[in-house]
């Protein structure tokens, strides 16, 4: 290969490297710094029902991150995260339960298991676009649950399996406190792989076979490898959180992997912003919190609208479903768009005007 | 733009009431005076797959407590009562658990499903909570993996082998044949096991099994299936949705086989469903039905009249709610003259395990709580539908 | 002279349509080659066959010698064909400089893992690639745009990424679909310019181009294509003397 | 009687109300490329208004049944206006969210309006089956194998003669042409979803007589989606005949397979059908290739 110029233009690679780098103004690092601190000391100031509610927000948001990737990067949309999930649950219960390994061996095994097996359903990629792929994996959703049920010797069936929660020597992360940190750090390592995997090479091929498959062809892009390759490291990460849940509740079972997570995850991804990894973060604490906020709302205005609260989830269903319309009109971008237009706004000012 | 504004306006709103609600840990603060403090939450399924059967249930929950209220409590007791529906969704049943266990620091939860049950059975272990449901699954009753569960009816298991029982008593002619009909969850299948093992036992055949879905808009080709093994009886393990299918598609393809269904496939809304197919359908009745002229009904009607209702206006969920929450206050009554000081989880345990042939005035059977078992019974009744109306036709009893 | 890119006898066809019909020529190494005719002569056709995107129906493509008419268009990347194209088909979300790097793509071999985590190797490959990468901004004067999406650039600007991405490559052959296409004298000079320089730099261009002028001037050989059919090839001269070409051209202005 | 017999006819009545249901997708696809996962909820909807209106007035069925298609006409109307229209451009899945965001909305929608339990309808048809020979039918069944077979020459007719039919065809294959000729994209599609609206009311009805109506009936729409598929997203023809081929295959799966796994196959094996089409032909049976534009 020859270099289109002669000449050397120069050395720019501290000026790159810096220019490159993740955090690359003082500010960021500042925030950075903060975030961290907020993440860590959380439990020393709120209460153990809202470090509960965080440990749920989290978990939700690997797997949307997971989604993020296949969908939002690679365009790709699955509507069976529910079913693989429900792999990654399985996957920690038989490893952990049935074979006795360590959760420490059986959290990154239950990825790699959803990987692969979310790599075989992404085969039909090939030649399946939009609508007919998330068919397909809707199909895949109910097979998989299928073969849950059936497959009693190995996930005994409608009865579920019962799991530990990890132990670190004798001390087991039973408290609130200590299975957010083991949460938050499993969050964090996956919110950093996803930034990084966004800014370099496999993340900008997502991005090519996502807008133009034509064109990323041509740029060498092997169209067929990187959608399963979307399709498997989305899988892992969705493998994670499906694990990390499990050994929370304690407990795996067909229920708990139907069609409705499956469209509570699109629904993460789709208000917190497609093809955002931040955005995946905010749909996640968005979809999770939705429900608490809206029945505190609701429970204020009981002195005025008594019957309410019978038909709460009723009505929760109803604002789940007018939120994603709302967002789809008027804020296509996300929860991750508005964020950053106000953080515009805020920078410009007070020249906002 | 404007709704753009407007979008990020009721945002920022939702923001702000979530902050300032989060905030506090309510751990039931007021009160009145000495009175010991207990919380008791309900999850309740409303508006989920099976809020036919939960409304009713988790009404019957909360007027029993309206009526402990009403008739001044018990004293030197403070019970809260708190109910919200999760529509059967898991995630929504963490959610509100977390929010009972860390925010309302409940003693003692009444759930419902088996979804529910389940998902929650090895956190209530861990958290010790002692967790009543209307899941009668069997395998509840194995306390050293659901130290913490209760049910106060006969388990599905139970009920299905006082069926074999009754049906080998009264068949006439040979040796009857029985098919199982039910659906794939963890409902649908956990009698299944049992029933077999017991049938084998006592000698009756179990010629097919069928699983028809929750959600079947057709059974004809698992009846015809079964239709080709020719049983005597069909043991139905089903929702009344389900079940109405079932006796429908029966109906039309000219089955005789006589049809019994377990407790969740009983109540009156089958007979609202099904019409007159379900005349001659019989069943597992756990509870009393509300028209029933038992003692107990008495300060049932007492407080339907209070609130301007009759016994036309509940139904067998009910009465199954209602009692659930008598039996609950009863353990928490226990516990507190047990203890001085908090009542926690492990009081309402023992406290529940105090129970002792509690008599419920014949809406259910006695029911008994050791720390060996947590199920209340194993004793129910079987009914039949004649004339649009469920009617007893054996007296509590148990197939031992 | 060696022969970088050898046509031998290509036909292509759409349903009943011949899209192409027995085309043959061949490429120089390091000249400029132009593909010419009216509109709907085949002249994109041709180029979706040298790059992979459509598979012809009869006919043998050689690159260097190496057989590649089944070969797929990803891996016929790899071997330092890169393309250009006439409705220009960058990723319009993302910068100037993330379109330039996937024009790197084939020369990177960062995986999912070590991307992700972006350290030591990962990092050193982004930074080298993107010191490259800056030389196409400096050579097409992209500086002030870098960190542009491209959808916000004026519509002669994006041609020039569309040009960049391809030369980020760092090709030997480079397929140019009408690059000049809606520019203005000015930027068509600039355009010439450059390609002249690709030349220079020993990278063999294949041209698309209707200005026929440009055309004269820029190329070393020339092949024109009517209705699928080849009907004229040779150095500008040769053709310009083509009584077919003359015909085809009725009308225009042939020199 | 003759129990292959019995399985293929308990298939084809079935099949005529998944075809009917999968015909508001199809009607919908054809014209807008959106696949409308709310038309669980248009059936569910159509089921409890004619219901609700028969039960609280006296009229008779099928007064009550206009009614309600004329309700129905106002909810197809409101939707595509309100949902559809502004996310004219959208990409696919903003769409298919959209759709299940309506899902949602509705399905709260009803509970709202109508509660939890599941109610029964009205005797309308006779409850007494129908036998022919050996063969069994209930004549609910009949009526809806009666209402599809009407359905589709009426749809056929009207595609073919009718202007706002042509109109729609044109619209479904060129949108841009047509809207060159002079057809108000707007309209069509406003009527479309009307249509679709109407089609699954009729279908939730039906059904409706068949199972009661209460919230598990919506589930019929995604129960659907593998007749879709099999027929081709956008063959009206494809549809019907998808639905006859699922119920059928599915009875026979039921009562051939089930036996020999321990049952529930019935359930998955449109899914696994599904599958199966997707990487062996992926447009269907009857769909057009490459009609997709994604």
């Amino acid at each position: 290969m020859k270099s289109i110029l002669g000449k050397n233009l120069g050395n720019y690679r501290t000026s790159y490297r810096a220019d490159m780098a993740l955090l690359n103004s003082r500010n960021k690092k500042i925030g950075m710094v903060i975030l961290l601190l907020v993440i860590f000391l959380l439990p020393m100031f709120a209460s153990n029902y809202f470090i509960g509610l965080m440990t749920l927000c989290i978990i939700s948001s690997i797997g949307a991150i997971g989604l993020n990737i296949l969908t939002g990067f690679t365009g790709q949309i699955s509507i069976g995260v529910g079913a693989f999930l429900g792999v990654g649950g399985y996957a920690s219960a038989i490893l952990t339960t049935s074979m006795g390994y360590s959760f420490w061996i059986a959290l990154p095994l239950a990825g790699i298991i959803t990987a692969i097996i979310g790599g075989l359903f992404g085969i039909p990629s090939l030649r399946l676009k939009g609508l007919y792929l998330a068919i397909a994996t809707l199909a895949a959703q109910f097979v998989i649950l299928f073969i849950i049920r059936r497959w009693v010797s190995l996930t005994n069936g409608t009865s579920g399996m019962v799991l530990q929660r990890p132990t670190i020597g004798d001390f087991a992360l039973s408290s609130n406190t200590s299975y957010y940190y083991l949460s938050a750090i499993a969050f964090l390592l996956s919110a950093f792989y996803a930034i990084n995997l966004v800014r370099s090479r496999t993340g900008r091929a997502f991005f090519a076979v996502r807008d133009r498959d034509m064109a990323a062809q041509i740029m060498g892009i092997n169209l067929f490898k990187y959608k399963v390759m979307a399709f498997a490291i989305s899988s892992f990460f969705i493998g994670i959180a499906g694990s990390l849940l499990a050994h929370y509740t304690m407990i795996v079972s067909p229920e708990f992997y139907e069609i409705n997570v499956s469209i509570q995850y699109l629904a993460m991804i789709l208000i917190g912003g497609l093809g955002s990894v931040f955005g995946s973060i905010l749909g996640a604490f968005f979809i999770t919190l939705l429900p608490v906020v809206l029945n505190i709302i609701v429970g204020s205005l009981s002195g005025i609208l008594t019957d309410l609260s019978h038909i709460l989830s009723a009505f929760e269903e109803f604002v789940f479903g007018a939120v994603i319309i709302l967002f789809l009109i008027f804020e296509p971008g996300g929860l991750a768009h508005m964020w950053s237009n106000t953080v515009n706004y805020f920078k410009k000012w007070p020249f906002s005007y | 733009m404007k709704s753009k504004k407007f979008l990020s306006l009721i945002i920022g709103l939702v923001v702000l009431v979530f902050m300032a609600a989060c905030g506090d840990d309510a751990d039931g603060s007021g009160g009145s005076g000495d009175d010991q403090e207990v919380t008791i939450g309900t999850l309740a399924d409303i508006t989920g797959a099976t809020g036919d059967t939960g409304t009713p249930y988790s009404e019957g929950q909360d007027h029993f407590f309206e009526y402990l209220e009403s008739t001044g409590g018990i004293d030197g007791l403070d019970i809260t009562h708190l109910s919200e529906d999760y529509a059967y969704e898991i995630s929504d049943a963490q959610r509100i658990y977390q929010q009972y266990r860390d925010r309302d620091g409940v003693s003692a939860i009444l759930g419902w499903g088996t979804g529910d049950t389940e998902a929650l059975r090895q956190q209530v272990a861990s958290d010790q909570i002692p967790f009543m449901s209307a899941s009668y699954s069997e395998n509840l009753k194995d306390l050293d993996e659901s130290p913490y569960n209760f049910f106060v009816a006969a388990s599905y298991s139970d009920q299905g082998r006082m069926v074999l029982e009754w049906i080998k008593d009264n068949h006439e002619g040979g040796d009857p044949t029985v098919a199982l009909l039910y659906n794939d969850t963890g409902f649908g299948r956990s009698p299944i096991d049992d029933i077999k093992d017991y049938a084998e036992e006592i000698g009756v055949e179990i010629v097919d099994e069928q699983i028809i879905d929750l959600a079947a808009t057709d059974a004809q080709s698992q009846l015809l299936n079964m239709e080709e093994h020719d049983p005597d009886y069909g043991i139905i393990q089903q929702t009344w949705a389900a079940t109405t299918t079932i006796l429908r598609d029966a109906d039309t393809l000219d089955i005789d086989t006589q049809f019994i269904g377990l407790n969740q496939a009983v109540g009156e809304g089958l007979i609202d469903q099904a019409g007159d197919l379900s005349e001659g359908f019989m069943g597992v009745l756990t509870h009393a039905l509300p028209y029933e002229d038992v003692p107990g009904m008495d300060e049932y009607i007492e407080y339907l009249d209070s609130q301007d209702m009759t016994v036309d206006d509940i139904n067998m969920q009910h009465v199954a709610g209602w009692v659930v929450a008598k039996v609950m206050v009863e353990g928490v009554k226990n516990a507190a003259d047990s203890t001085d000081g908090e009542i926690t989880g492990e009081d309402v345990l023992a406290g529940l395990e105090a129970i002792e042939d509690l008599d419920l005035g014949g809406l259910a059977a006695p029911v008994t709580f050791t720390d060996e078992l947590h199920a209340g019974t194993e004793e129910i009744r079987l009914g039949i539908v004649e004339d649009g109306q469920w009617k007893a036709i054996t007296d509590y009893d148990s197939y031992r | 002279m060696v022969k970088i890119l050898q046509i031998e006898g290509i036909s292509l066809q759409f349903g009943g349509v011949k899209a192409l019909n027995d085309v043959s020529f061949h490429i120089e190494e390091g000249e400029i080659f132009s593909l010419i005719g009216p509109n709907g002569a085949g002249k994109t056709s041709m180029l979706n066959c040298i790059s992979g995107l459509y598979h012809p129906s009869q006919g043998s493509i050689k690159y260097k010698d190496e057989e590649i008419t089944k070969m797929k268009a990803y891996s016929r990347t790899n071997l330092g064909i890169a393309r250009a194209f006439q409705n220009i088909a960058l990723f319009e979300h993302m910068s100037v400089l993330d379109n330039l790097m996937l024009g790197r793509h084939t020369l990177m071999k960062s995986g999912p893992f070590s991307g992700g985590f972006y350290f030591g190797k990962a990092e050193k490959e982004e930074v080298d690639n993107r010191e490259h990468v800056e030389q196409v901004i400096e050579f097409l004067d992209l500086q002030e745009i870098r960190h542009t999406p491209v959808e916000r650039l004026a519509y002669g600007q994006q041609k020039r990424v569309e040009v960049g991405r391809a030369l980020a490559l760092s090709p030997e052959l480079i397929l140019l679909d009408e690059p000049m296409a809606g520019m203005n004298k000015v930027e068509k000079e600039r355009m010439a310019q450059l390609i002249l320089k690709m030349k220079d730099n020993g990278i063999t261009v294949v041209l698309i181009e209707h200005d026929l002028g440009v055309v004269m001037r820029l190329s070393d050989h020339i092949a024109v294509l009517d209705f699928g059919k080849q009907i004229g090839f040779g150095t500008p001269n040769e053709v310009q003397e083509n009584p077919e070409v003359i015909k085809a051209y009725i009308g225009e202005n042939v020199s | 009687m003759d129990f292959f017999l019995q399985i293929l006819v308990t298939g084809i009545v079935v099949g005529s109300i998944y075809g009917l249901v999968a015909l508001g997708f199809v009607l919908i696809y054809r014209s807008s490329d959106v696949l409308n996962l709310a038309n669980g909820e248009f059936v569910l909807i159509g089921g409890y208004v004619c219901l609700t209106i028969m039960t609280a007035s006296n009229l008779p069925f099928i007064v009550a049944l206009l009614i309600t298609l004329v309700i129905s006409v106002l909810l197809g109307f409101s939707v595509e206006r309100l949902v559809i229209r502004p996310l004219k451009n959208a990409p696919v899945i903003s769409i298919i969210m959209a759709t299940i965001g309506l899902a949602s909305l509705l399905g709260g929608l009803v509970h709202m309006v109508w509660g939890h339990r599941t109610r029964t309808f009205p005797q309308v048809f006779p409850s007494e089956p129908i036998h022919f020979g050996g063969l069994i039918i209930t004549p609910v069944y009949l009526w809806s194998f009666i209402t599809v077979l009407v359905l589709l020459v009426t749809f056929t007719l009207f595609f073919k003669f009718s202007k706002m039919g042509i109109a729609m065809r044109a619209v479904a294959d060129d949108a841009k042409a047509a809207m060159s000729m002079g057809i108000s994209v707007k309209n069509v599609l406003a009527v479309t979803w009307a249509i679709a609206a109407v089609v699954a009311a009729i279908g939730g009805t039906l059904l409706g007589m068949i199972n009661g109506v209460g919230p598990i009936m919506a589930t019929i729409g995604l129960t659907v989606l593998p007749v879709v598929i099999l027929g081709g997203l956008d063959s009206i023809g494809g549809a019907i005949i998808g639905g006859f081929l699922i119920g059928i295959i599915q009875n026979l799966a039921g009562g051939y397979l089930d036996p020999m796994v321990g049952g529930g196959l019935k359930e998955v094996v449109p899914f696994i059908i599904v599958l199966l089409i997707l990487l062996l032909k992926p447009y269907g049976l009857f769909g057009k290739g490459g009609a997709e534009r994604v």
